[in-house]
Parts: C-alpha cells; structure tokens; sequence
C-alpha cells in the first residue's frame, strides 16, 4: 500500500463529504459553499498566480541556456532546424507554440526494433503523448463547457464547443444502460479515463511510482473527483440546471444568492473545483505558468550572434598574462617563447 | 528589465482571459427565467410526473416515450397515480405547454441546451 | 524425448522465466524497465542480457561446450562487471537456471528422459566459464586504469623530453 | 519439491535489492568503490581561493565539514533561486511525468534509480521544498521535503558526480528541465563546503596557473608540438612551423590541451598543424598558438560560474594582446558550450575583434558575429564548401567511419552537419548510428563534466555503454572501425570504453582524418596515416 497515494484519495473523500454533509438540510452552509469558499478560492489563486510568476520573474536570466534540439544556424548552404535551433524570435515562437499547444518535447519518444539481426525499425512511443494531450484538452473542453453557467447570453464559442464535444450521440445506449441523456459530453469521460491513466501509471510503473509524490496524486485524484461528481450530476442524479446557473451567475455579477433547490452533490462538485483553484499556485500545477519561462526552450539558440547580457555580471579574479609570464619567463625565453619583457628590464 | 513587462504581459491577458465570465457579464444581472404556463397547464395544477422530476428529468422521461412509441407501437402511460396520458410529446406535452418560445426555450436558452426535439417535432401542431 | 528435446520445446518457458530472474537483481523501477523496453538502443542492458541468455539456452540444448558458453557469457558479464553486484552476485544468475530447469522440464523422475545430472553438469560449467569471464572483464577494467595513469604520466613525460627514449617503449611496456 | 528448490536463491536476490518498496528517500546513499572520483586535493582548491580545503575522504563518515554548513547550503541555495531564473522555475514546475527517467545514459548503464534525472532533481528538490516553500514546510515528508541533513549531502555528493551534465533528458522534458543545470548549482553549493572532486579541481587550479590542466608549463608545451613536427616531418615530408603567440597573427588558434598532451588527441594536434601550414603556404593565412591560453576545455564549469568565468577570460584577454582579428576553437564538448553559450556574456563584449570573416573563401560567419570565435569544423567545412584544400579521401579507406555527437556541440550549440560534411569530405565510407542515439539524442561518452578519472572506472563504463551499444551495432553491421568525435574528453574516455566494449573500433579527432587526406604542398608520397599505420595499398 503507498501512503502517497491513500492519504491523497483520503484527503479528497473527505473533501468531498465535508461540503455533502455541511449543505445537507440541517447543516445549513450553503453560504459558505456555494459563496464563500469559492470567492476565496479564486481571490488565492489569481494572488497565488501572480505572486507565483512575479517572483520567477525576479529571478535574473544570466545566461542564453536553449537546448538545441537541431541544426544550428551556421552557413547558407547548410540547412538549419529553424524550429529546434532558433536564431530568430519567430522561431521561438514557433518552437514554444508547438511546445504548449502540441507538447513537442514529449513526442520525440521514438523507439527501434531490431527485425531479425540487423534491420532496423522505429515506432513511436507515443502513450504518455497522448495520455498527456488527452488529459489537458480535455480540461480544457470541460472548462470552455462549463462557462454556459457564467456567461448569459452564452457566447457562440461556448456553444460551439457544446456540440463538438457532444457530437457523439449516445442515448441510442439508453435502453441499455440507462444513461446517456442528457447528450453525453465526451470531454467529461476523456478527462476521467486520461486522468485514470495518469494515476495507474503512477501506481504500476515502478520507475514513475518511485518518483511520484503525494502532491503527484493528490490533484489527480482531485480532478477525478471534479469529473466523476460533474459526470454523476449531469447522467445520473440529474439536478436543477436552471437553480445552479442562478447560483453561478450570482456569483460572476457579484450578486450572490443561494437558490432553492439546489443539491448537495453540486455544493460538493463546486468545493472540489474551489481546492482545485487554491491549491493551483502552490504546486507543481504551477507548470502552466512555468513551460513559458522555461530558458531552455523560450530563447534564441543564436548566442554566438547575439550578446545576451547578465544583469548581476561582476569581475572576477584572473590570472593575467603579465602574471603568467612573471611565474614563467626564464623557462620561456630558453624555449625560444617570445615575451614582453625581458629579465634585465625586470630589475 | 523588459522581460519582466513581457512576464507582466503575459500574466494580464491570462488573468484577463480566465476573468471573462466577470467582465462579460459585467452589469448585467440575468436572472433566472420565468416560466409562462399557460392557462391550460395552470388548470391542470400538475403535469403527468411531480413538477421536481419534470424540472430534472423530463428529456428522460420523453426518451422513453420516444422508444416506446416508435419501438413497441405503445401510446399508453399510466403515472404513479393511475392517470392515464397518451405518450406524445405533439399532443400531450404541447397541447398544456402551448407556449414553447416562453416555456420550453426559455430554460434551455439560459443553460444552453439545444434539445434536437424539433428537427422532426413541430413546435406548434396546433397551428395556432 | 531427450534432455536436448525436452529443451528445446520448453525453451520460450525457460528463457522468459530466467530473465525474469536475471533482470529481478536489478531496483524494481530498473527491473520493469528492463523487462519492457524493447529498443536495442534505448534499453541496451535489458536486450543484452536477453540474448546472452537466449544464447546460453541454445548452448546448453546443443551441449555445446565451455567455449560457445564463454562466448555467449561474455556480453552479460561485461555488463554486470561494471555494475554494483559482487562478484557471486553479478554470476548467481547462472545458479537459478538449476531451479528453473526443475520446474518448467516435465518431470526429473527416471522415464522422462531428462538427464537432470547432465543438465547440472553442464550449468556448472556454465558457471565456472561465467567465473573466468567475469574476472576477465574485472581484470580489462583494471588494466584501463593502470593504461589511463600510465599513459597520462610517461606519455607526458616522455613528450616533455624529460625521459630518455629506448628501442622499446619504455621499462616494462 | 520443485518449489522448495527455487526460494532460497530467488528470495536472497530480491531481499538485496528490493527493500520492501520504501522509498527513495528511505533508501541510504552507499558510496561504492569504482562509481565516485577521489576528493579534492587541498592545494588546488586553495590555488583557486576556494573556501574550506581540507584532506577528506568520501568512504569516512567524517566529511570535515564547517561548523555552519546547513546555514551555508542554505543560503548558497537562496543565492542561486535568485541568481538563476532556470534553477528557481525547474525547482517548481517539475510534474514528475518520468519522461526523462529512462534517457539518462548513466540510469541505462548503471540501473541504479537515483540515476534517473528527475530523481536527481529530487535530491536538491526536496530540500528546497523543505527550506522554501510554504507546502512543503507544512507537509514535510508528505510534501515530498526533506531537511538537509549530512546523509542527504552525501547523496547530493555521490550523485551530482555521476551527471556528466549531457543535457539528453533535457530534450526530452515538455518543461525543457535541465538537469545539468540543476547539477551546475547543486555542484556549486557543494564547492561552498570545499566537497569537489580532485579530477575537477586539480586541473581547474593547473588551468588557471599554468593555462592548461594538465598543469604543463609553457617550454613543455612547445616542447609537445615540436615533438609532432617531427612526427609530421616523418609522415609527409613536410616541415611545419606553428607560430606561438606572433603578434598581428590573423588568428588565434585555441584547443583543449588534451588535444596536445594525450592519445589519440594528439594525431588530432598534427591533423590542425598540418592544416595551419596548407593555409600558411597557399593562402598565406597567419595561425598562432599560445600557451597562455593553451586550454580550451574549461573544468570550470564543471566547478562554479564564477570559476568558469575566471579560466574562460585569457580567451580574449589573450586575443585582445595579441591583436589578431578573431578566434578559432577546436574540437571540443564542453569548451564549446562554454564558449557558444557564456563566453560573450561573461567575458565580452569582444569589440577588439572583427566579425569573422574566413579571408580565404570572404565567408563571413554570420552566426559568430558577436562571439567573434568559429569552430574549426566550421572553418574546415567551409574552406571544402569552396574546393579550397587538395584532399585524397582514399587515403582514409581503411577506415570505416562513424561520428559520435559530443554532447555538448550538438545539445548546446546545435553543431551537427559540419563535422559530418568534413567526414564525408575527406572520407570515403561513412556510416550513422541509429538515430534515437545520435544528432540531438545523441549518448554521453559517459566520462563529460569531470567524471574521466580513473579510480570511477566502473561508472564510466556503465555510463558509456549506451554510446558503446550502438557503436557495436555498427560495427557489426557496416564494418565500422573508427568513431570519429569532435571532443577531447570523448578522444580520452571512449577508447577505454572501446576497449572495453567493442574492442575493434579506434578513436579519431575530426582533423585527423582531414589531415590524412589533406594533399600538402611538397609532401613526399605517403606511406603511413599520422598514427603510423600503413595507408590503404601500402601494406606490405
């Protein structure tokens, strides 16, 4: 049993059952759920954010670093890897483009097999790729989705997204399984299935698992539980849409009102979201600010060309040739070595 | 240093772009919408289900309509309490819920749903 | 059917059964590692020790000898020579074949034809030829030491000038 | 039965190396013989003013170290977060996706897990975690932080000297983590406490003195190359005469001392000499050595920024006194990322020089317009580009050639088709490794960034085995029996890791094989190539 990963699952349940038991009938604080907690929670993560990338920023950048990952820019006639090995800001900006939106870096896993003795082949190694961009898209599609319950009028992107996501058509399953209406979103289930990956394989490949922290597992699991309870909100316990659209856009107009009807299940969702938000600046969720400050990859590789300059620069002790050739002058002139001064000048 | 106000770039349009519900909405108050019933449905007091289940579940509810009628040829419903109601989303539903611009669009305007009713459903068979 | 035949059928069982073994010395996260990389380049040790292995399979199905052993020896124990094994653990795989013989060939009881004696005979060769590989390779690995400083001190000083040349090259080389 | 046979030697193997799952941070540092280099001789790290020398040795339990070292490390590690923006945003972002885990040459050799690089990062993250951050103070041990205590040191210690700073999982990271840069700072906190190794500091200490790190003085050094007039003399029948620090020389001419001092460097030094005279005697270019700046390769780095900065001055300095028009480099890993990525910050701008331009073909290397310093590939590749050297690739026919990829010039600097259009220039047969091993994901020699002592011989061998592995598949394949390189450490370590692992296959400098092939005016006919060997038809 790893304790990483228990005591992440443990902390989410309870999460999730302090806001399910603490907006029950009885308990009462729905205030404190539906508008407190999440209006703190995004206070923390736009102040955590920013701090968070303003003091990267103070950080100096002493020193152009890129790693090259191709041709350097060198004479005419040699072809230069524009994207891999920049020399210009355009490059840069294709190179962190691919990087962000295409997640570059981890598509270059490429694999060989060697066919019966000596013929070579490669494939391409490809299922964290995909788990990754997966697992991110999805977020994504889910949070564009989700903005139907902030904006009024819906705008079309949203709408768009909708039915893109929701292209598939799944309550022809309805007999079958009892679900699939409303239409099934596929980012819902995308989401959870990349995050499930993401979990096992933390559990299963003993290299990852040495390496995985409970700060690893936690927002997996967090992110699970936002899923699973959108998931079991939307297919099966269904709820009062119009009731929580009420709640949300109180919350975006500064109007905040708890409506009636609106259950314990989203109060629970709607916490999960708010840790989600607070937890995000004081964890390694922090790379989607950090992949753009990376100096590895967001420089020019021209610094042969370009003199980068290092603001904390400070002279530093040498030995000079004057000092060099002091410790070595009569060795040098038997040597035929020419010199500055001669020994008879010394004196 | 300039890469500082780069930085400092970056970080408003990404603030402003995770904000956009707060300034989209930005002095608008969008209240729920209020439901019309018409005089029909006012007198009928309740619709074939509670209204609580209706409000959650009636796309549920007309799916297997749907499958019953198209698949079992069966126009029967008998609800909890015995009533009887003909399965049929142009005769039964829309002959109370007349109104389907201040009924049926209004809620699923505001939530953004778009139900693929009436591609084949005409909203108003009455002609009315 | 013969010791060789019994082998020979089994051969895939045992194989995959002894690498499990050999690559199970290693850290877990090392082990799985080596176990499912494929890539001859990506996961050099894995795929070396498997074909060493495989090798040495084959040897003991032919009944080939010490020499084709020590040949297919060669490329594991280089490996696990220069890696943090002792000496009786960078060979002890050789040893668990013994165990894995036992269980994958049908039966040691007299009417299978499996000579289990032969087959014990020939893995202890095995074992005493993966000896001399080992302190082969321990030994090549000194002797790049002793090279290095060699070289780096005479071949400087000889350069400087500051040793008299001989025919040879020097005293003792 | 069966069953009862199996257990013992199953159960011994897994209780020695699977401790029950606990984690890395359960599992003690053990310092073995063979993986780690001797430490620092206190004498050169006094040379170079470097705090606290003192005679230690890593196997002791006492490590000798100041009174206030937590406070040192602690504040030597604040120092760096503020100073390095790469070092403060790797520290944070890592998300422990384990894509680099298996990139690293030393985890594939080695196998041993703290070897992976995120692991590596680890050592120094969870300290960090634990002495900056706000989660990690409040969690502990279940925020992935942890104290520094003198076993963690030792840890940080062992591991930090066996990264040879390739910056292979770097390429590999959707964050673009560096772990050399990660071992850069830890190596620098650990030069704070006086915890360096002797294969890094003494020759630091000799470059510094004496301007190479062999500590060779400078009558020796022409001593050296009038050695390989001679060698030259007897091979071609041509008398070379190197110029050492002439002053108005066009340009100056600096290569790791390796290249001097050791086999198969040296062939290399001829290979440059011989192609010095060509230009001198057709062209009338003017090179000119000098043993001040006699060392290319700068084990400063491999010690501290600050270190670097101090060897990597009598570049110019050199270049500014003796008025030449600029710098050529030779064939070097490290010296080159030095030179391409800190050179021009820390030491210039070198506005005494003019823009290279190459006066025989009017190139102008645009892309070292600031630098002012050209690599010799380069320079050679162009002067073929524009048919400017008499070469006879036949005369390297028996050779079969490969190229490795030094890490540095292909990850730091991204020089990958000059060398190889020189080979295929000057040579006849040529064939590439597989291509997750070369270019780009090209393997460490397994010795870079200090680690070419002897007494690690182990470790070097282990780490070079992914470089070796896919040498032998060529070798076996294509014949190949010469890896050419363009790096002094990779001409020093890979033939002890050749002749470990692919025994057949020899070691050459770039300009070696340029050299072989170079027709020189008044050269009598060649029997031998530079090492002595009879050229192909000229067996007897």
């Amino acid at each position: 049993m790893n304790k990483n990963y228990m005591v992440s699952l443990i902390a989410v349940i309870v999460l999730f059952l302090i806001a399910y038991v603490g907006t029950q009938q009885g308990a009462g604080l729905q205030l404190v759920f539906g508008i407190i907690v999440p209006y703190l929670a995004v206070s923390l993560f736009v102040v955590g954010f920013a701090r968070r990338v303003m003091g990267w920023s103070r950080s100096a950048v002493p020193f152009r670093i890129t790693t090259t990952c191709g041709q350097q820019s060198s004479m005419p006639w040699i072809k230069q890897a524009k994207i891999d090995n920049p020399s210009s800001t355009l490059g840069v900006i294709v190179r962190m483009f691919l990087e962000i939106v295409c997640f570059r870096s981890l598509f270059r896993n490429t694999r060989m097999k060697l066919n019966g003795g000596t013929r070579l082949t490669y494939q391409l190694e490809l299922f964290l790729w995909i788990g990754a961009l997966a697992f991110h898209y999805a977020f994504f599609a889910v949070v564009v989705r989700h903005l139907r319950f902030f904006t009024e009028p819906v705008p079309f992107f949203v709408t768009l997204t909708e039915q893109v996501d929701g292209f598939m058509r799944m309550e022809v399953l309805y007999d079958a399984v009892q679900a699939g209406l409303p239409g099934v979103y596929m980012s819902g289930l995308v989401l959870l299935a990349a995050a499930l990956y993401l979990f096992l394989r933390r559990v299963f490949i003993p290299q990852v698992r040495t390496i995985s922290l409970a700060a690893d597992f936690f927002p997996l699991f967090l992110i699970m539980g936002i899923a699973l309870s959108g998931i079991f909100m939307r297919y099966f316990a269904k709820v009062d849409i119009v009731a929580i659209k009420a709640l949300t856009m109180g919350l975006v107009t500064f109007r905040p009102t708890i409506p009636e009807g609106v259950s314990g299940l989203f109060f629970a969702h709607l916490f999960l979201v708010s840790i989600l938000l607070a937890y995000f600046p004081f964890s390694k969720l922090m790379h989607l600010g950090g992949v753009f400050l990376s100096p590895t990859r967001n420089m020019t590789g021209n610094t042969r060309q370009v003199r980068h300059v290092n603001p904390w620069n400070y002279p530093v002790k040498v030995h000079t040739y004057d000092e060099y050739e002091d410790d070595f002058r009569e060795k040098m002139i038997e040597a035929g070595l020419p010199v500055v001064k001669m020994p008879e000048e010394q004196a | 240093m300039k890469d500082k106000k780069k930085i400092l770039a970056g970080l408003v349009i990404f603030f402003a772009a995770i904000t956009f519900p707060f300034w989209f909405n930005m002095g608008k108050a969008a209240p729920a919408p209020e439901l019309v019933l018409t005089a029909k449905a006012k007198a009928a007091k309740t619709c074939v289900m509670p209204t609580a289940f209706m409000k959650a579940e009636h796309m549920q509810l007309l799916d297997v309509w749907r499958h019953n009628v198209v698949r079992n040829g069966e126009r029967a419903f008998v609800n909890a309490e015995g009533k009887l109601y003909t399965m049929s989303l142009s005769n039964t539903c829309l002959d109370c819920h007349s109104n389907k611009a201040e009924f049926c669009d209004r809620c699923h305007n505001y939530a953004s749903v778009r139900p693929y009713c009436w591609d084949c459903h005409l909203d108003n068979p009455k002609g009315e | 059917m013969s010791s060789a035949q019994s082998l020979a059928a089994k051969k895939q069982e045992i194989l995959k059964s002894w690498f499990q073994t050999t690559v199970d010395s290693y850290p877990a996260e090392t082990a799985r590692f080596l176990k499912n990389q494929k890539d001859p380049f990506a996961n050099p040790v894995g795929q070396t020790t498997y074909q060493s292995l495989d090798a040495l399979v084959d040897a003991l199905t032919t009944d080939a000898g010490p020499e084709v052993m020590a040949k297919a020896l060669d490329p594991i124990l280089r490996i696990r020579a220069v890696q943090s094994f002792t000496p009786s653990k960078a060979t002890s795989f050789v040893f668990s074949l013994k165990q894995i013989l036992r269980r994958h060939l049908p039966g040691i009881d007299p009417g299978s034809g499996v000579d289990m004696n032969d087959l014990d005979r020939q893995i202890d060769e095995m074992a005493m030829a993966a000896f001399d590989v080992y302190v082969a390779c321990r030994e090549k690995i000194f002797e790049l030491k002793a090279n290095e400083s060699r070289n780096q001190f005479f071949g400087s000083l000889k350069r400087a000038g500051l040793m008299v040349e001989t025919e040879a090259d020097g005293p003792g080389f | 039965m069966a069953d009862e046979l199996i257990k013992p030697d199953e159960l011994l193997s897994q209780i020695d190396h699977r401790p029950s799952g606990a984690g890395w941070m359960d599992t003690p540092v053990d310092i073995r013989k063979g993986m780690y280099c001797y430490a620092s001789n206190p004498k050169s790290v006094e040379t170079l003013g470097l705090p606290n020398a003192r005679p230690w040795n890593p196997l002791e339990d006492d490590w000798k170290l100041p009174e206030n070292w937590q406070q040192i490390v602690h504040d030597g590690f604040r120092e760096r977060l503020d100073k390095f923006r790469s070092f403060k945003v790797f520290m944070d972002i890592c998300v422990r996706c384990g894509a680099c885990a298996d990139k690293c040459h030393f985890f594939i050799g080695t196998g041993d897990p703290k070897n992976m690089p995120v692991l590596r990062a680890e050592l120094l993250r969870s300290v960090y975690r634990n002495d900056f951050t706000t989660a990690g103070k409040i969690l502990g041990r279940l925020g992935g932080a942890r104290p520094m205590t003198l076993d963690v040191l030792k840890e940080w210690w062992y591991y930090l000297f066996q990264c040879t700073e390739c910056r292979r999982c770097s390429v590999f990271c959707p964050y673009g983590i560096d772990t050399a840069e990660i071992t850069i700072m830890g190596r620098e906190i650990l030069n704070l406490l006086g915890l360096n190794i002797d294969w890094i500091a003494t020759p630091v200490a000799n470059c510094y003195r004496t301007g190479n790190h062999l500590g060779i003085q400078p009558h020796a050094f022409k001593d050296m190359l009038d050695f390989f007039v001679d060698d030259i003399e007897e091979v071609t029948g041509v008398r070379v005469q190197p110029a050492y620090m002439e002053k108005g020389a066009d340009i100056l001419f600096i290569t790791p001392s390796g290249d001097v001092f050791a086999d198969p460097g040296t062939y290399t030094c001829m290979g440059y000499m011989l192609l010095f005279h060509y230009l001198k005697e057709k062209y009338g270019l003017k090179i000119t050595w000098s043993t001040y700046a006699s060392e290319g390769g700068n084990f400063g780095f491999f010690t501290s920024h600050e270190t670097m900065k101090r060897l990597n001055s009598k570049m110019y300095a050199e270049a500014r006194r003796l008025g030449v028009k600029w710098i050529l480099g030779g064939e070097c890993g490290h010296m080159w990322r030095v030179i391409s990525q800190y050179m021009d910050t820390m030491n210039g701008p070198a506005d005494f020089l003019e823009e290279p331009v190459n006066p025989i073909t009017g190139t102008k290397f645009e892309n070292a317009k600031s630098t002012k310093m050209v690599h010799i590939a380069e320079f050679t590749a162009d002067l073929i580009k524009h048919g400017k050297l008499d070469l006879d690739p036949s005369r390297n026919d028996n050779k079969i050639i490969t190229f490795h990829d030094s890490c540095n010039p292909s990850r730091g600097m991204g020089m990958l088709d000059e060398p190889r259009y020189v080979i295929q220039n000057v040579a006849n047969h040529f064939y590439e490794m597989p291509a997750n091993t070369i270019r780009e994901q090209t393997f460490c020699c397994g010795s870079g960034a200090g680690l070419n002592a002897g007494e690690n011989m182990e470790l070097r061998m282990a780490g070079g085995f992914p470089r070796a592995n896919a040498v032998k598949y060529v070798h076996e394949t294509f014949g190949v029996n010469m890896l050419a390189c363009v790096c002094a450490i990779d001409r020093a370590a890979l033939p002890a890791s050749m002749g470990y692992w692919v025994p057949e296959v020899e070691v050459t400098g770039l300009h070696e094989l340029v050299a072989n092939a170079l027709i020189m005016p008044g050269e009598k006919e060649r029997e031998t190539d530079l090492r002595g060997e009879p050229l192909p038809g000229m067996e007897e």
